[in-house]
């Protein structure tokens, strides 16, 4: 993973292409959620050793905001998804 | 056993047979007054304060590989007291004077070497900020001086003024800055430590952190249960893994941050030296090797190892800083896991559990802290009240909007 | 006041009084392609490809899944712009003076584009007509393959002189000429 | 001198003789040698001085793990420190120099350092220089740092170019000895795209050395006609000079290619060394295995090396390492090197085999000391005999070389970069390659194998196994059978005991036997704890003659086996690389890609001074003649443009066309300000908050058509701020139909300031720009006079009636000399960003140095520009808590000095009068300062505790830094025009 990355729109490119935003789990609370949503979705992390959910951000190819399943231990990728088309399907659940 | 020029003289003459362990190795007790969690510079740090100042001796320091054998073992050894906001200035000079002391304090050369920083400035806007750094400094009375570029030229004439994309204007310096052998803190806080009476065990790794009554009674270990009164984590990068047995909410995440070292080279790097148009830094040891590094790669991590593309960035801000580096070798890149907070700056405080003490988020500057931070940690644990020093580190900072945001990047801890 | 305006070339600077004869490796500069990004709405991706690759005198260059270049070398930008804006679903944005568009070829390019992109342009990789929005000598391109050894490279005009440079640069073992063409 | 060059044999090309300097003296080799080939030849084996104890030292191995010979070769900006002869190439002209000595290779004063060596054991450093505090930095450690290092750098800037480039294959080859080759081979002819690569400057690998037979000829015969097919074949890309330094992520392999560090002369059209960046879908791993020194009494001293060695230089080069050669083996490499220095007429002197008995064929007439170890050597430039102890029996041997093997240690390096440790076989008395997943697996020797047949077979096994993953196994490959093979076994000896000197396990750190007893004693028993405390295997060899020694050793010492000691942790690189390969281009004017303006060529013909802004280079001012100071030309810019009218270059603003229905909705959610309203053909000043609350970025927005909008940005902030609208319309809001795209590069955009603007602009726009037509925060396309369609603005960040033009890139120089031509009469003049900083001051608006990523909309006085009652809008929720609306924040104010001859600094902190300088009294600090012309005086913005509550109190301006204390009185942050009439003129 921390060479290249196999972006669903463009194939296989190397980290330079990507800018990488941070953890993918915290999702943006509703507007009127408690204060508690809004400080753990802007300052908590889970931060778990293993499996995670990263955004990527491929600035250099399709722009696109990837989701990169990935082992921050071993570094080994399980999948990348666009985010809004993962986000389209959370919505449909 | 004291060491002095004398005993090195006497062990000599005897064949240094006679040398005896700087530890000891012992069992766990089944009860401590105090339990650490984390046998690296911050965790032994603490110990040795909690024994020496404060006169808690029933202490043990629970280290799952061998001591130092985290970020302590894996840095760029600088020290400096260089910062910016109110939160951090005087936690950070505070460090600084404990490391001009600290090598008769605890008895073994830890060459600190107080040679100087030099942080470049390329624009208008960075001496701007570095101007008002180094006044805040002055203000709490740290030494700074901001040198023209001509004043640079003279310390260190090898920098590229003639050809640089992005030219050097000056430098903010501070001289008490400088180096200390990396290892020897861990081994001198050890020793130290031990000396007085604490049990440093090493392999013994924290697998559950077990509550009675919302109060931490002991941990589980790799070594069986351990009984403690309090408990304080000092895990730096597996902070959150750890705070996870205490069902802790924290505002962490892991990172790598690599760093290199070169051939061994005749001395030409005389400080420590930051480039203003990128994250590099240098400085040269005493064995000769420059040890450098940049930006951290940006993902998550917990595997102490780096990529290409990181690497090839940090040589290319180094030669477009020094040219003459061109044709030296770099010898060996590690990379060592990085407890980021989403402000940049390290959290000292007490936690929702009243016996569970917390020391984390030292992103990539943990090591220059190790003094102040053994200390203030040792202060808050022994009479559970805040070292005034590090009153601003608190947990709560975040969800009260009283954020230490050193680099103004905001809450994403990779920007830190 | 009549004013008649003259329009300037990004590379001229970097090209004009040092062309010379072409070498089999050569990098070719368009003086005025015209280039639009196309960007599909909601729901319109697919029609506005299809119809993007249909259209006549246009090549289409991927740059994202909503997203690509309309590049004509044939016809003028008013053409392009009256083409373009019938296709139902679009948006588009003339970006002729923000790119500049060079070709390069010759036995040996991909030896050199090797040292400007991370991309696999083996042929069975990437396939003729193929083309994607990659790193090309530090700087955000679109490169497609027009031709069994010829590859097109769209930067943004900005960035230009820099990779100009770069390409003639990493060029050099080969002998690598360049100049304009119209 | 006596040559020790042998009168035929080997891979040299005898016709190009070849002249080098080493230490200033002139010698001859051959093309084919390398520097410590052409030295032993000219019997030089004096090559380096060891680093702690300056020990005389000569070549050990043949190869990239050689410890001792380590050199400086060439001078000048090309001086190479730290380069190991043995791997040096020769060339013509080369010119060596030694290293770590003074004043001579022969006599080194540093050398008193080994008497005094009792007292520099093993960290002995940490245990004293304690006393006093104050000559640890005057005088301990200036003489620590005096001895520390071996080569110099240059520190002159390279002459030479570097690339860099990237390749892709189906199987990634690491060495071209026997196994690769054969592994290259296969998967060669079965046609998928194959790297090979090898760090030496001849593929062959052992082979080069071979005294056997392969397939029915001289093994070179062999080498070269395999290495002849596999350059026949296209799908082939054999890579010499190549070392695959390191292991990376996802099969990323990073490797260096010298590519004229052998070159006399070298083109300026080719690179030095190339890094690559190899992607392989398979990668074999041939990298062979490394001799173990063994660890006896005397073993550094020159002529004492490792068995194999001492046959490559025989059989390659065609050099006797010397002309009585003893060796001492465990194994039966001893015998094999010493049965090939007697084929080719070099006197064995004797062979101590530490085991008491084997199988090995003894050549006639060699005396074998069976169950013998050696004690010690004699002798100071070079090995003259040694003490060899059999029984308790000790008898002196005569010798100018000895030749050691202590068996074999699969080279593992790269397989283990990525956190897997190699494993321990009692069998093999070796750490073998871990597992790391069938992608990546170690062949031959590298994979303990030990015989050259099983190399061989195993090279092209594992490449079928390679070929059938990928589906393209096609046959299968006949392997060669090898004639005249020798039993390599050997038996484990880690240290020998008896020792009379030093035995040494890490060379060029001295560190010896004895230092790891005394880590041991002293409680640095971990393996980690053992290497850091003495330093063994931290030299730039990183232990790969020495490690696994150390490893058995410390288990021989613990009385444990080397599986429980392990590795220490292997990284990274595997042999040395330059900064300059893993640099490429990116250095000097290049270390980043310069932006250009489209209005760079106009601001070039004005006179422009440049500076760098980010990548950007801007115009900063346009200095005139008799302007002696940038002052004066800033000056007189600021001041023209409130009078007359000056252009300015805003072309860098970052541009981003926005279109869709949810365009207007996305804006309303992303400023904080309120989007909803802005009609058609107007320009909006918009602030946006990042999600903590703190102020990201400022900008304006202009609605183009219904559902048509142009957004502009800050220059520093242009790419993060597309890449928040990608983030937010992507991740959080995909209902929304929004599209954008920058268009930062498509328009050269122009600003046109001051009281005759209008006039000016109006020659050269056809549209009505009246006030009444066009007036404040008009936005819309417009003609030119030309015929060119335009983006006009009336915007203005100077505070004077302002307009914006943009018009496209490749028009933009005719349009601003069009411009500068219309105005001509009515005084307009160019001015830079230095001129527009000073508007934009004197006006109070606040840029980045405000927004400094700590400050809210409301620290800035933009409080009530947030639309609290829109639902939501990013930053909206966190902006409300405690310490971002505290009263105490910081906030924007103006300061102007109580005497107007003094100057303000941007970076001087803000005091109360009168109060000591301290933290506690810290009230804040100056974000911009500048002179304004207008006023005559200096002025300054600040961010000052409850600022706006203190508009007329005098503060103390404190710039400790630089000396200066400037009594100041606070004011609103808007120096001209607060009532803002110039803007609606």
């Amino acid at each position: 993973m921390a060479s290249l990355i196999t972006c669903p729109h463009c194939g296989t490119r190397p980290k330079e292409e990507f800018s990488i935003r941070g953890a993918a789990a915290p999702k943006r609370p509703s507007p009127t959620a408690k204060d508690e949503a809004w400080h753990r979705y802007v300052y908590v992390r889970d931060n778990p050793k293993g499996r995670i959910l990263e955004y990527w951000h491929h600035v250099a190819g399709c722009r696109r905001f990837l989701v990169v399943e990935r082992d921050n231990l071993t570094h080994e990728v399980f999948g990348v998804t666009d985010a809004a088309e993962l986000e389209r399907a959370g919505a449909d659940e | 056993m004291r060491y002095s020029a004398y005993s090195i003289f006497k062990q000599a003459l005897s064949g240094n047979r006679m040398w005896k362990p700087a530890w000891r190795e012992p069992q766990p007790k089944p009860h401590y007054d105090v339990i650490i969690v984390g046998g690296g510079g911050h965790g032994l740090a603490t110990a040795y304060y909690l024994a020496k100042e404060f006169g808690i001796t029933n202490v043990a320091v629970l280290e799952k590989g061998y001591l130092g054998s985290g970020n302590v073992g894996r840095n760029t050894t600088i020290i400096r007291s260089n910062y910016l906001l109110e939160g951090n200035n005087p936690f950070y000079e505070f460090s600084l004077k404990l490391w001009e002391g600290l090598e008769r304090d605890f008895n073994y050369n830890a060459m600190v070497s107080q040679r100087g920083m030099l942080n470049l400035f390329h624009s208008d806007g960075q001496r701007d900020a570095y101007a008002r750094k180094g006044n805040g400094m002055r203000l709490h009375g740290v030494d700074a001086e901001l040198l023209d570029r001509e004043q640079v030229r003279r310390k260190a004439p090898y920098l590229n003024f003639d050809h640089a994309r992005f030219p050097i204007m000056g430098a903010l310096y501070q001289k008490r800055a400088g180096t200390v052998r990396h290892d020897a803190v861990a081994w001198g806080y050890g020793r130290g430590a031990d000396a007085r009476g604490v049990d440093l065990i090493q392999h013994c790794e924290v697998t559950g952190i077990r509550r009675e009554n919302g109060l931490v009674v002991g941990v589980e270990t790799t070594r069986g249960f351990i009984g403690c009164n309090k408990l304080a984590l000092a895990a730096a990068g597996n902070t959150s893994t750890v705070g996870r047995m205490a069902d802790l909410e924290l505002p962490i995440e892991s990172h790598v941050l690599q760093a290199f070292v070169s051939e061994g080279l005749k001395p030409v790097v005389d400080h420590v030296i930051t480039y203003g148009a990128g994250h590099f830094y240098i400085s040269q040891s005493d064995k000769g090797g420059l040890v450098f590094g940049a930006e951290i790669d940006f993902y998550s991590s917990y595997a102490q190892r780096g990529n290409l593309a990181t690497v090839e960035h940090t040589m290319e801000e180094g030669v477009s800083l020094i040219p003459g580096l061109s044709r030296a070798k770099v010898l060996r890149s590690w990379g060592g896991v990085m407890d980021m907070s989403m402000d940049g700056s390290p959290i000292i405080d007490r936690t929702p559990i009243d016996n569970l003490y917390l020391n984390c988020g030292w992103c990539y500057g943990g090591f220059k802290a190790t003094p102040a931070s053994g200390f203030c940690f040792a202060h808050l644990i022994a009479k559970n009240e805040t070292h005034h020093v590090s009153r601003f580190m608190r947990l709560d900072r975040f969800e009260r909007g009283y954020t230490i945001d050193e680099a103004g990047r905001g809450p994403q801890p990779n920007l830190h | 006041m009549s004013i008649n305006l003259l329009h300037r070339h990004v590379l001229e600077d970097h090209i004009s009084g040092f062309e010379t004869d072409p070498n089999p490796n050569h990098l070719s500069v368009i003086r005025r392609p015209v280039i639009f990004s196309v960007l599909a709405h909601a729901g319109q991706e697919t029609a506005v490809a299809e119809a993007l690759w249909n259209a006549e005198d246009v090549a289409p260059r991927f740059c994202g899944p909503s997203e690509w270049l309309a590049v004509s070398r044939t016809v003028g930008a008013e053409t392009v712009a009256g083409m373009l804006s019938a296709i139902a679903g679009a948006s588009v944005v003339d970006q002729s003076d923000g790119r500049a568009l060079m070709e390069i070829s010759g036995p040996s390019v991909r030896k050199i584009l090797g040292r400007c992109v991370a991309v696999d342009l083996h042929p069975e990789v990437f396939e003729q007509g193929h083309s994607a929005a990659m790193l090309c000598c530090h700087a955000t391109a679109n490169v497609a393959r027009t031709g069994a050894d010829t590859f097109e490279i769209i930067v943004p005009r900005s960035f230009a002189g820099s990779v100009f440079e770069e390409l003639m640069e990493m060029g050099r073992e080969h002998g690598l000429t360049r100049g304009f063409a119209d | 001198m006596t040559s020790y060059r042998l009168g035929s044999g080997g891979a040299i090309n005898r016709g190009q003789s070849l002249t080098f300097t080493f230490d200033g003296r002139s010698y001859k080799g051959f093309d084919g040698d390398t520097l410590a080939s052409a030295l032993l030849a000219n019997d030089q084996m004096l090559m380096a001085r060891s680093f702690k104890y300056h020990r005389p030292r000569g070549v050990v191995t043949a190869g990239s793990a050689e410890p001792n010979a380590l050199m400086t070769i060439g001078s000048g900006a090309r001086a190479e420190p730290n380069a190991r002869a043995t791997t040096v190439e020769l060339y013509n002209g080369l010119a060596a120099a030694s290293q770590n000595r003074w004043p001579s290779l022969k006599h080194d004063f540093g050398a008193v350092n080994d008497l005094f060596s009792p007292f520099l054991g093993a960290g002995f450093y940490y245990k004293t220089f304690m006393w006093p505090g104050v000559l640890w930095e005057k005088l301990y450690e200036p003489l620590i740092r005096r001895a520390a290092g071996l080569g110099k750098a240059t520190m002159q800037a390279d002459p030479d170019r570097y690339e860099k480039s990237w390749a892709h294959c189906d199987l990634l080859v690491i060495g071209a000895g026997p196994t690769g080759l054969m592994a290259a081979l296969a998967a060669g002819r079965a046609g998928v795209r194959v790297i090979l690569a090898d760090e030496g400057f001849r593929f062959g690998g052992s082979l080069l050395s071979e005294s056997a037979a392969v397939g029915g000829r001289p093994a070179a015969e062999f080498t070269a006609d395999v290495v002849e097919e596999l350059a026949s074949l296209s799908n082939v890309t054999l890579m010499p000079r190549t070392t695959v330094f390191g292991w990376y992520d996802d099969m990323v392999f990073g490797a260096v290619e010298r590519v004229q560090k052998h070159v006399a002369s070298p083109s300026p059209d080719l690179p030095m060394e190339r890094l690559w960046r190899i992607v392989a879908k398979r990668a074999i791993l041939a990298t062979g295995a490394e001799e173990r020194p063994l660890v006896f009494g005397g073993n550094d001293k020159p002529g004492v090396m490792t068995a194999g060695a001492a046959r490559t230089y025989l059989n390659r080069y065609g050099v006797a390492v010397g002309g009585k050669v003893a060796v001492f083996t465990n194994g039966g490499s001893g015998y094999r090197t010493a049965a090939d220095l007697l084929a080719k007429g070099v006197d064995v002197t004797a062979i101590i085999d530490a085991r008491p008995q084997s199988a090995d064929p003894v050549p006639d007439g060699l005396r074998i000391i069976r169950n013998g170890s050696v004690i010690a050597t004699k002798g100071r430039h070079r090995i003259e005999g040694l003490i060899a102890e059999r029984s308790g029996f000790e008898e002196v041997i005569g010798c100018d070389a000895l030749a050691m093997s202590g068996g074999w240690s699969p080279i593992v390096h790269l397989m283990c970069q990525r956190g897997a440790k190699p494993v321990w076989s009692d069998e093999k008395q070796a750490f073998l390659a871990p597992d790391v997943g069938g992608a990546f697996v170690a062949a031959g020797a590298a994979a303990g194998q030990t015989s050259l047949g099983e190399c061989l077979t195993d090279g092209a096994a594992k490449a079928h196994a390679a070929l059938e993953a990928l589906g393209r196994l096609v046959g299968s490959l006949e392997t060669p059978e090898v004639e005249g093979e020798y039993d390599p076994s050997f038996a484990p000896l880690w240290y020998v005991p008896g020792a009379r000197d030093k035995a040494f396990v890490d060379f060029q750190n001295d560190v010896h036997v004895g230092d790891l007893g005394l880590a041991q004693r002293e409680g640095f028993r971990h393996i980690e704890h053992t290497k850091r405390y003495t330093t063994a295997g931290m030299a730039t060899d990183q232990g790969k003659l020495g490690n696994v020694n150390t490893a058995g050793i410390v288990a021989g010492m613990r009385g444990v086996s080397p599986a429980e000691i392990g590795t220490t942790t292997f990284r990274p690189f595997y042999t040395p690389v330059s900064f300059g390969a893993l640099a490429g281009t990116a250095r000097a004017e290049h270390a980043a890609p310069v932006r250009t303006s489209p209005l760079h060529g106009w601001a070039r013909k004005n006179g422009a001074t440049f500076v760098e802004s980010g990548l950007w280079y801007r115009s900063a001012w346009f200095p005139r003649e008799g302007e002696k100071t940038w002052r004066e030309s800033v000056d007189r810019e600021v001041l023209n443009v409130r009078t007359h009218a000056g252009l300015c270059d805003v072309s860098t603003l970052g541009k981003i066309e926005i279109f869709g229905p949810g365009a207007a909705e996305f804006l309303d959610r992303i400023y904080s300000n309120s989007f909803l309203k802005l009609p058609v053909g107007r320009a909006r000043y918009g602030l946006m908050l990042r999600e903590d609350g703190i102020v990201f970025d400022d900008g304006t927005v202009s609605r183009l058509s219904e559902n048509q909008y142009v957004m502009t940005t800050t220059t520093a902030f242009a790419a993060e701020v597309l890449a928040h609208l990608e983030f937010s319309a992507q991740t959080f809001w995909p209902e929304l139909d929004v599209r954008f795209v920058s268009s930062t590069d498509q328009w050269a955009q122009m600003s046109l300031a001051g009281p005759k603007a209008r006039i000016i602009m109006s020659r050269v726009v056809q549209d009505d720009i009246s006030d009444a037509a066009f007036p404040y925060l008009a936005a819309r396309e417009v003609t030119l006079r030309s015929g060119l369609k335009a983006r006009l603005f009336r915007i203005s960040f100077s505070g004077e009636l302002a307009y914006e033009l943009a018009v496209p890139a490749g028009y933009g120089e005719a349009v601003a000399d069009a411009i500068m031509n219309a105005g001509r009469e009515e005084g307009i003049c160019a001015y830079g960003v230095e001129a527009l900083n000073v508007l934009r001051v004197e006006k109070g608006h606040v840029t980045h140095s405000e927004l400094d990523g700590r400050t809210t909309a409301d620290d800035v006085g933009f409080g009530r520009m947030m639309a609290m009652q829109k639902p939501d809008f990013i930053g909206k929720r966190l902006s409300m808590r405690f310490g971002l609306t505290a009263a105490d924040r910081l906030q924007l104010v103006g300061l102007k000095p109580v005497e107007a001859d003094k100057e303000i600094k941007a970076g001087a902190h803000l005091l109360k009068d009168g109060a000591k300088p301290s933290l506690a009294n810290d009230q804040g600090f100056v974000s911009s300062a500048c002179f304004s012309p207008t006023l005559g005086h200096f002025i300054a913005l600040g961010m000052l505790k409850s600022g706006r509550e203190r508009i007329g109190e005098r503060v103390m301006v404190w710039d400790g830094l630089r000396g200066s204390e400037v009594l100041s009185e606070v004011c609103p942050p808007v120096f001209v025009d607060p009532e803002n009439s110039k803007l609606h003129l």
